[in-house]
C-alpha cells in the first residue's frame, strides 16, 4: 500500500499557503493554525488506532448485537429523547425539535440514496412543496386545518416526486444527481417569484400550530412531543418497508441492477416507488417545519439545505433509520455547539467534517453489509478467483 | 475511537472556553445578525457598533455595578438559523437584542423575543411588517422601507421630473420591498418601463443591462444592496447607459463606491441625515476608526440601538415591563441625533434624505 | 528471475492463494493451468502488485516485489498482460502503446514502438484508430505489444486466448513463442491447457490456491489425472 | 440585441466553460463530483487579487507593461491554486479512495465550508475591488457593444480551453490521464503512477478554475468569499449538460449555458433565468441522458 504521506507535507506546505493571506492577518487568525495542527494529528492518531483489529471486531460485535436489540434501544432512546426537555431550556427543546425534523427529512431522504442507491441533490425541493402546500392551505388562503393540509402536503411532494421522477430515474447516477438539484432550485426560484401565490421573498406569515382534540400544540415541548411521534411513526414505516418483500428488493437493486432485473424485478417501477414514498415522507417533513416555524420563505430551501439532509444521511451510515438520526443530532447540534467558537464556527465545522469522514468513511453507523459491499471495489470484485 | 472523540471534545472545549467569561455578575445584551455566511460584512459592522457601545457603559462602571456582556446570535442571515439563535439569545438571559439586520431574519425572529417579552431593537431591518405585527417588544432606530421609497420617489417625480425609470430589485425580502414602495410611491406621472428581479450572489447582470438599455429609461433605481448595486451600476456604465442610478440605504457604502469606480458617479441614494460629518457622531467615528477601522454605514445605528437599550435599563432597572415602557418612552439624543419611539416601535422622524455620489464619495443633496 | 514463497492472497473473507511457491527460470515459458477459481490471475495480481498479499514473498533476484507499488513494479521489468485485454477504448493504437512505455524514456519509447510493430504489422495498420474500434484478435495483439513496450524480462499473460478464433490464437501464441526465443520469460496463465502445455516448458498445476502438481510441460501433458482434468482425454 | 445576448452569454459562458473543466476531469478520473472545485475558483480569484494588490510595490518600468504584469498574476495566481487542489486531493480524497461513493462529498462539503470560512476570516467579509488594470475602452459594432475586457476574457479562456485540449491530447502525461480515466487498474499495470496522474488532474482543473477567477475578478471587478457557490453549481450544470467526463462538452456546455442564460434572461424575465437554465438540462438530459457529447452508455459500471 501507498506510504502514508499526509502527515509531513502538507502540512509545511498548508503553512506556507497560509503565508501568501499573510499581509491581511490579524491577529485572531493564528487560532485557525493550532486547528489545522490537530486535524492532522487527530487524523495520524486516527490512522493509528484503526489500525489495530481489536476495534474493528469490537465495532462489529456492537452492532450485531444492538441490531438484534434494536427495537428495545430504539424504545429506550425515544423515551429518554422525550424526557428531555422537561429537564432543559426552551432553546434545547427548539434545537431538539429541529433536529427531530431533519430526522424525519433524513430518514426519507435515506429511502431513495440508501436503499435504492440514487444520489439525490434536490431533495429540499419535496420538503419545501410540502411546506408550501401547508402554508398556503392553512395560512394564506385558510381552506383547512392543519390536519387535513399534513396528508395533502405529503400527497402534494408525491406527486412531484412521480411527475420528476417518471423521466428522470432513467438516467444514471450523476445525471440523476443533477436533475435533482434542477428541481430543487426550480421549486426555490419558482417560490421565490410567485410573489402573489407565494409571498415571494417575504414567504408567508403566520402558520398556526395544529391542535390536537381542542389542545393547542403551542408550548415548545407539547410540539417537540408531537414531532417526536411523528419521527417515531415514519420510523416504524420505513424499517417495516425494509424488512419486507419491497425492501428487499430495493436492496437487491442497490447491489446490482442487472442482477435484479434479471431476475425479474422491475427496477424502474422501484425506484420510482422509492423515489416517491421518500418524497411523501418530505413533504410530511416540511409540513411540520411550516407549522413549528409558522413562518416560511425561500431562503429555507436552498442548495446547501438539500446537501445538508444529504450529509446527513451519509454521515449517519447510508442506508440505516437510526443513522439517519444520528446525522442529524450530529449536523444541527454541533454547529450549536460551536456557536462558542463565534467567527470561526462554520471553519470548524468544516474541519471537523472533513475529519469525520477521514475517520470513519461508513458514517457512524453504516450498516455492515453497505460496508462490505463497498469494499471490494471494482478492481478487486473483477479478479475474484 | 472513543479516545479519539475524548481528544477532539477536550480540544473543542479547550478553544471555547477561553472565549468564555462566566460568572452570574453580568448583564447580557444579544446581537443578533448575519455575523457570518453572505452578509457576514454587515454583522461584523453591528457586532463592532455594539461591542463599542458596551466597552464605554463597561468603562463607566457597567450598570448598578455590573459589568455588560455581548451575547452573539448568529443567524447567516437565514430565517430558521434566526428562530434557532432567538432562542438561543432567550435562553442565555439577555435582557435585550440588538438586531437581526435582515429583514426576513428579524420577522420571524421577533415572535420569539415578543414571546419571552424582551426587547429587539433592530438597527436595520427596513421592511414595514416588522413593526406591523402588534408586538409591543419589537422597536427599530432605522427608517421604514415606505419612508425611504417615498423620500426617493418624490425625488424622482418632484426635483429631478424624471418621466421613464427602470426598476430592478435582488428578490429579498429587503429589496424587492424597497422596490415595491418606490414604485408604488410613483404615482401616474412616471412610467415604469421595466421592474425585474436579480439573483443575489450573482455578478454577471448584461441580460437585463442589455435590456433596460435598449428601453432607454431616465433613471435605474435598484431595490438591494451595494455587492449587486456597484457591478449593476458599473455594468450600465460599461455598456453606454449614462442616466442616474438610484437605490436605498442598501447601497449607501463606500463599498459601493469601490466597485462601481467611476460609474458610481452622479447615483443617488436616500439614507439617514449625515452622521460621519454631523459633530453628535464625532465620538462614535473617532472611537470605532480607533478600534475597528472605518464603520460601515450601520456600525452607528447598532451603536445607537444599543445606548438606547442601555439607557432604558439604567433607568428602569431589570423588570422586564418597565424596561420596554421605558424605551418607549425613551428621549435619546446620540450619534444619530434624537431617536423617540411611536407606539408601533418606529422611530418618530423619518430620517430619510438624499444622498449622492459626486468626487468619489457621498453627499447630501436633499 | 521470480520466485514466490508461500503466497498467501484473500478477498475479504475469501482466501484465493493459500501457500504457493514457484520459481521462474530467466528464458522459460512456465504455465499455470487450472480451473476457474484456482487461484491463478491472483498471482499474477500479487506478482504485479496490484493485489497486496497477505503472506509469503514475492522476489525478483534481490527484490522484493511485494514491498513495491504497482506502478514501481514495471521498473523492475515485469509486465503484465492482464485478463480480458483491456485496452483504451477512447486511445488510439499508438496511444494505447505509447502508454505501455510510460516509465520510458520518450525517445526510448518511440524506439521500442517500431519493434513491437514490426512484431504485429496488424497494429500497425490500425496505428491511428481507437482501441475499441479494433476486432478481438487485433485487440489482444494490441493488450500485448503494449505490455511489451516497456522492455520487460518478464511477461505474464493472463488467459490470451480467451474468446479468440482458433487461427488468431496461433497467431497470438506463434508471436509469445518468438518472443521467447528472442530471451523474453514467460509467465503464462492459460485455459487452453493443450496450447499451453505445447509452449511452455515447465508448469504448475492448481487447485483451491494450491499447486497441486508441477513439472516440465511434457510430462504434464502426459500425466493421466492432468489429460482427463485438463485436456480433456 | 440578439447579438449582443450572444456575445453576453459567450463571455459569462467562457468562465462557466473553465470551470467546468475542472469538474469534467477529476469526474473522468476518480468517477466522483468535486464539490469543493467552486470554492477553488473562488480561492484563485483571490489569490489573484492579492498578486495584483502587489502590484504597486514593483519598479515603475516592470508596471508599465500591464500585459505582461496581468499575465504574471494569472500564471502566478493558477499555479497557487494548482497547489491548493492537489492538497484538497490529498485530504479529501486519497484518504478516501475505495470507501463508499458518497463519502467524499461529504469531506469535499466539509473542505468548502472551512476554505470559504477561511477566506472569509482571513480576507474578511466584504466585497474586495480588484484595482482597475485594464482601461475599459467599449467598442460599438453595428448593433453590437462590447468592451476591451470582454475580448480578453472571451480569447483567454479559448486559448486556455486550446491549451488543455493540446495538454490532453497531444501530451504523454495528457494522454495517462485519458488512459486512467478509462481504466486506472490497466493503466497501473503499465506502471502509471495512478494517485500522481489524479494529482496532476486536480492540479489541472485548479489551475483552469484560477485562471477563470482572476479573469472574472478583473472582469467585473469585485469579489467576495460566497463567489464559489453560484460559480460552483453553474459550471456543474454546464459539465453535465455537455456530458460529463467529456472536455469538449464541458466546454461546449459552459458556453451553452451561458448563451442560454444571456437570452433567456434578456428576452423574457431575469428572476427565471437559472429556471430556463435548468429546464433546458432536464431536456436534454431527456432525450441524451449522457449528456450532449457524452457517451451512450452513461457512466461505467
Amino acid at each position: 500500500m501507498p506510504e502514508n504521506g499526509l502527515l509531513r507535507g502538507p502540512l509545511f506546505s498548508y503553512l506556507g499557503l497560509i503565508l501568501i493571506f499573510l499581509p491581511f492577518l490579524r491577529e485572531r487568525v493564528w487560532l485557525v493554525l493550532p486547528i489545522m495542527l490537530g486535524g492532522r494529528l487527530l487524523h495520524w492518531g486516527a490512522d493509528r488506532i484503526s489500525a489495530s483489529l481489536a476495534l474493528q471486531t469490537w465495532r462489529e460485535k456492537a452492532v450485531r448485537r444492538a441490531g438484534r436489540n434494536a427495537f428495545a434501544i430504539s424504545l429506550a432512546l425515544f423515551a429518554v429523547a422525550a424526557l428531555i426537555p422537561f429537564f432543559s431550556s426552551g432553546y434545547v427543546t427548539d434545537i431538539l425539535t429541529s433536529v427531530v425534523l431533519y430526522s424525519i427529512l433524513a430518514t426519507a431522504l435515506n429511502i431513495t440514496v440508501g436503499l435504492s442507491g440514487i444520489l439525490v441533490l434536490g431533495f429540499i425541493g419535496f420538503y419545501a412543496v410540502g411546506a408550501y402546500t401547508t402554508a398556503l392551505l392553512t395560512a394564506k388562503f385558510a381552506l383547512c386545518g392543519f390536519w387535513l393540509a399534513l396528508p395533502l402536503s405529503g400527497a402534494a411532494a408525491l406527486a412531484c416526486g412521480v411527475v420528476l421522477g417518471a423521466p428522470a430515474l432513467r438516467l444514471k447516477g450523476d445525471y440523476l444527481a443533477i436533475v435533482t438539484l434542477g428541481f430543487g432550485e426550480i421549486v426555490r426560484i419558482f417560490a421565490n417569484n410567485l410573489d402573489s401565490f407565494t409571498g415571494g421573498p417575504n414567504g408567508i406569515l403566520g402558520i398556526p400550530r395544529p391542535a390536537i382534540m381542542g389542545w393547542q400544540l403551542a408550548s415548545p415541548v407539547a410540539f417537540y412531543l408531537f414531532v417526536l411521534t411523528c419521527l417515531g411513526v415514519t420510523l416504524l414505516i420505513v424499517t417495516r418497508i425494509i424488512g419486507s418483500r419491497y425492501g428487499r428488493a430495493w436492496i437487491a437493486v442497490r447491489e446490482n441492477e442487472m442482477a435484479a432485473a434479471a431476475i425479474g424485478i422491475d427496477v424502474f417501477r422501484k425506484h420510482l416507488l422509492s423515489f416517491a414514498l421518500s418524497a411523501f415522507f418530505g413533504g410530511i417533513a416540511g409540513s411540520l417545519f411550516a407549522v413549528k416555524q409558522g413562518f416560511i420563505s425561500p431562503d429555507s430551501f436552498t442548495f446547501f439545505e438539500s446537501v445538508l439532509v444529504l450529509c446527513m444521511v451519509v454521515l449517519g451510515g447510508i442506508g440505516n433509520p437510526a443513522g439517519a438520526v444520528a446525522g442529524a443530532f450530529l449536523l444541527v447540534a454541533v454547529p450549536e455547539m460551536l456557536r462558542d467558537f463565534q467567527l470561526y464556527r462554520m471553519l470548524v465545522f468544516g474541519g471537523v467534517m472533513v475529519a469525520f469522514m477521514v475517520f470513519r468513511p461508513n458514517g457512524i453507523m453504516g450498516s455492515l453489509t453497505f460496508a462490505l459491499e463497498v469494499d471490494d471495489s471494482r478492481d478487486e470484485r473483477e479478479g475474484l478467483p | 475511537m472513543k479516545k479519539v472523540l475524548a481528544v477532539l471534545v477536550a480540544g473543542l472545549m479547550a478553544v471555547a472556553c477561553t472565549k468564555q467569561g462566566g460568572g452570574g455578575d453580568l448583564i447580557k445584551i444579544g446581537v443578533a445578525g448575519p455575523l457570518t455566511g453572505e452578509n457576514a460584512a454587515f454583522g461584523q459592522d453591528q457586532l463592532n457598533g455594539v461591542r463599542l457601545a458596551v466597552e464605554e457603559w463597561n468603562a463607566k462602571g457597567g450598570i448598578g455595578g455590573k459589568k455588560i456582556a455581548i451575547v452573539e446570535g448568529d443567524d447567516q442571515r437565514d430565517p430558521k438559523q434566526a428562530v434557532t439563535a432567538a432562542n438561543k439569545l432567550v435562553n442565555d438571559g439577555v435582557i435585550g437584542v440588538i438586531g437581526h439586520f435582515n429583514s426576513n431574519c428579524s420577522i420571524p425572529a421577533s415572535a420569539v423575543y415578543n414571546k419571552a417579552g424582551i426587547p429587539q431593537i433592530s438597527h436595520g431591518s427596513t421592511n414595514p411588517k416588522l413593526t406591523e405585527q402588534n408586538f409591543d417588544t419589537v422597536f427599530r432606530v432605522c427608517g421604514r422601507d415606505d419612508q425611504q421609497g417615498k423620500v426617493a420617489a418624490d425625488y424622482v417625480s418632484g426635483t429631478l421630473k424624471l418621466k421613464k425609470v427602470a426598476v430592478l430589485h435582488d428578490k429579498t425580502t429587503y429589496g424587492q420591498g424597497l422596490a415595491d414602495e418606490f414604485k408604488k410611491a410613483l404615482g401616474s406621472t412616471v412610467q415604469v418601463v421595466a421592474y425585474e428581479g436579480l439573483t443575489t450572489g450573482e455578478k454577471d447582470y448584461s441580460p437585463v443591462v442589455t435590456k433596460i438599455k435598449s428601453l432607454a429609461p431616465e433613471l435605474v433605481f435598484f431595490g438591494g444592496v451595494y455587492s449587486e448595486g456597484g457591478l449593476l451600476a458599473k455594468q450600465f456604465r460599461a455598456v453606454g447607459v449614462t442616466v442616474p442610478f438610484m437605490g436605498g440605504d442598501g447601497i449607501m457604502s463606500d463599498e459601493f463606491i469601490k466597485i462601481a469606480g467611476p460609474a458610481s458617479e452622479g447615483a443617488f441614494a436616500t439614507f439617514g441625515p449625515d452622521t460621519k460629518g454631523a459633530p453628535a457622531a464625532k465620538g462614535f467615528n473617532d472611537s470605532y476608526r480607533k478600534k475597528y477601522g472605518e464603520p460601515g454605514v450601520y456600525s452607528v445605528y447598532a451603536y445607537d440601538a444599543a445606548n438606547i437599550l442601555l439607557q432604558s435599563l439604567q433607568k428602569a432597572g431589570s423588570d422586564k415591563k418597565k424596561l420596554l415602557e421605558a424605551i418607549r418612552a425613551i428621549d435619546y439624543s446620540g450619534a444619530l441625533g434624537k431617536v423617540q419611539f411611536d407606539a408601533k416601535g418606529d422611530v418618530k422622524v423619518s430620517p430619510y434624505v438624499v444622498w449622492k455620489v459626486e468626487g468619489g464619495s457621498y453627499r447630501q443633496v436633499k | 528471475m521470480l520466485n514466490l514463497d508461500g503466497v498467501h492472497v484473500c478477498y475479504g473473507q475469501v482466501q484465493a492463494v493459500r501457500g504457493v511457491s514457484l520459481t521462474v527460470g530467466a528464458g522459460e515459458i512456465v504455465t499455470l493451468i487450472g480451473a476457474n477459481g484456482a487461484g491463478k490471475s491472483s498471482i499474477l495480481k500479487a506478482v504485479s502488485g496490484i493485489h497486496p498479499i497477505s503472506g509469503g514473498s514475492i522476489a525478483s533476484g534481490e527484490i522484493q516485489l511485494h514491498t513495491l507499488p504497482a506502478h514501481r513494479i514495471v521498473r523492475q521489468g515485469i509486465s503484465h498482460c492482464p485478463e480480458g485485454r483491456r485496452v483504451f477504448y477512447d486511445l488510439t493504437v499508438r496511444e494505447n502503446l505509447m502508454m505501455g512505455g510510460f516509465v520510458l524514456a520518450k525517445a526510448e519509447c518511440a524506439e521500442r514502438l517500431e519493434q513491437v510493430l514490426g512484431l504485429f504489422p496488424r497494429l500497425a495498420e490500425r496505428i491511428g484508430q481507437p482501441g475499441g474500434t479494433l476486432s478481438g484478435g487485433e485487440q489482444q495483439m494490441l493488450a500485448i505489444g503494449r505490455a511489451l513496450m516497456c522492455g520487460p524480462k518478464l511477461l505474464m499473460l493472463d488467459e490470451p486466448s480467451l474468446g479468440l478464433a482458433p487461427l488468431m490464437v496461433e497467431t497470438i501464441f506463434e508471436a509469445i513463442m518468438e518472443l521467447n526465443r528472442g530471451g523474453l520469460t514467460v509467465l503464462l496463465v492459460e485455459q487452453n491447457a493443450a496450447f499451453a502445455l505445447g509452449v511452455s516448458s515447465r508448469a504448475y498445476v492448481l487447485e483451491n490456491g494450491q499447486v497441486v502438481l508441477s513439472g516440465r510441460a511434457s510430462d504434464l501433458a502426459a500425466d493421466p489425472a492432468v489429460r482427463r482434468a485438463y485436456l480433456g482425454g | 440585441m440578439f447579438f449582443q445576448h450572444l456575445l453576453n452569454g459567450i463571455t459569462i459562458g467562457g468562465g462557466y466553460a473553465l470551470i467546468a473543466l475542472g469538474y469534467t476531469l477529476v469526474y473522468g478520473v476518480l468517477k466522483l463530483i468535486n464539490f469543493a472545485h467552486g470554492e477553488i475558483y473562488m480561492i484563485g480569484a483571490y489569490l489573484g487579487f492579492i498578486l495584483i494588490s502587489l502590484v504597486p510595490a514593483l519598479p515603475p518600468a516592470v508596471q508599465a507593461n500591464t500585459m505582461l504584469v496581468i499575465l504574471a498574476v494569472l500564471l502566478l495566481a493558477a499555479l497557487l491554486c494548482a497547489l491548493y487542489g492537489y492538497y484538497l486531493e490529498k485530504i479529501c480524497y486519497r484518504s478516501l479512495r475505495g470507501a463508499p461513493k458518497l463519502t467524499p462529498l461529504i469531506s469535499a462539503l466539509g473542505a468548502s465550508l472551512f476554505l470559504q470560512n477561511f477566506v472569509m476570516i482571513t480576507m474578511g467579509a466584504r466585497d474586495r475591488v480588484f484595482p482597475p488594470v485594464i482601461t475599459n475602452t467599449a467598442y460599438t459594432v453595428g448593433p453590437v457593444t462590447f468592451t476591451f475586457l470582454q475580448v480578453v476574457i472571451i480569447s483567454s479562456s479559448i486559448i486556455l480551453m486550446a491549451g488543455l485540449s493540446w495538454f490532453i491530447n497531444q501530451t504523454r502525461l495528457g494522454t495517462a490521464i485519458r488512459a486512467v480515466s478509462t481504466d486506472p487498474y490497466m493503466a497501473s499495470l503499465l506502471g502509471i503512477n495512478v494517485d500522481a496522474i489524479i494529482s496532476v488532474t486536480f492540479m489541472a482543473g485548479s489551475f483552469l478554475a484560477a485562471c477563470a477567477g482572476v479573469l472574472i475578478g478583473i472582469y467585473y471587478g469585485s469579489i467576495n468569499f460566497t463567489l464559489g457557490y453560484l460559480g460552483g453549481i453553474k459550471a456543474f450544470t454546464a459539465a453535465v449538460l455537455g456530458g460529463i467526463g467529456n472536455c469538449t462538452g464541458a466546454m461546449l456546455g459552459g458556453f451553452l449555458l451561458g448563451v442560454i442564460e444571456a437570452l433567456g434572461g434578456g428576452y423574457f424575465s431575469t428572476e427565471y433565468k437559472d429556471v430556463y437554465a435548468f429546464f433546458i438540462l432536464i431536456a436534454v438530459l431527456v432525450f441524451r441522458p449522457a449528456g450532449l457529447l457524452g457517451k451512450k452508455g452513461g457512466e461505467r459500471a
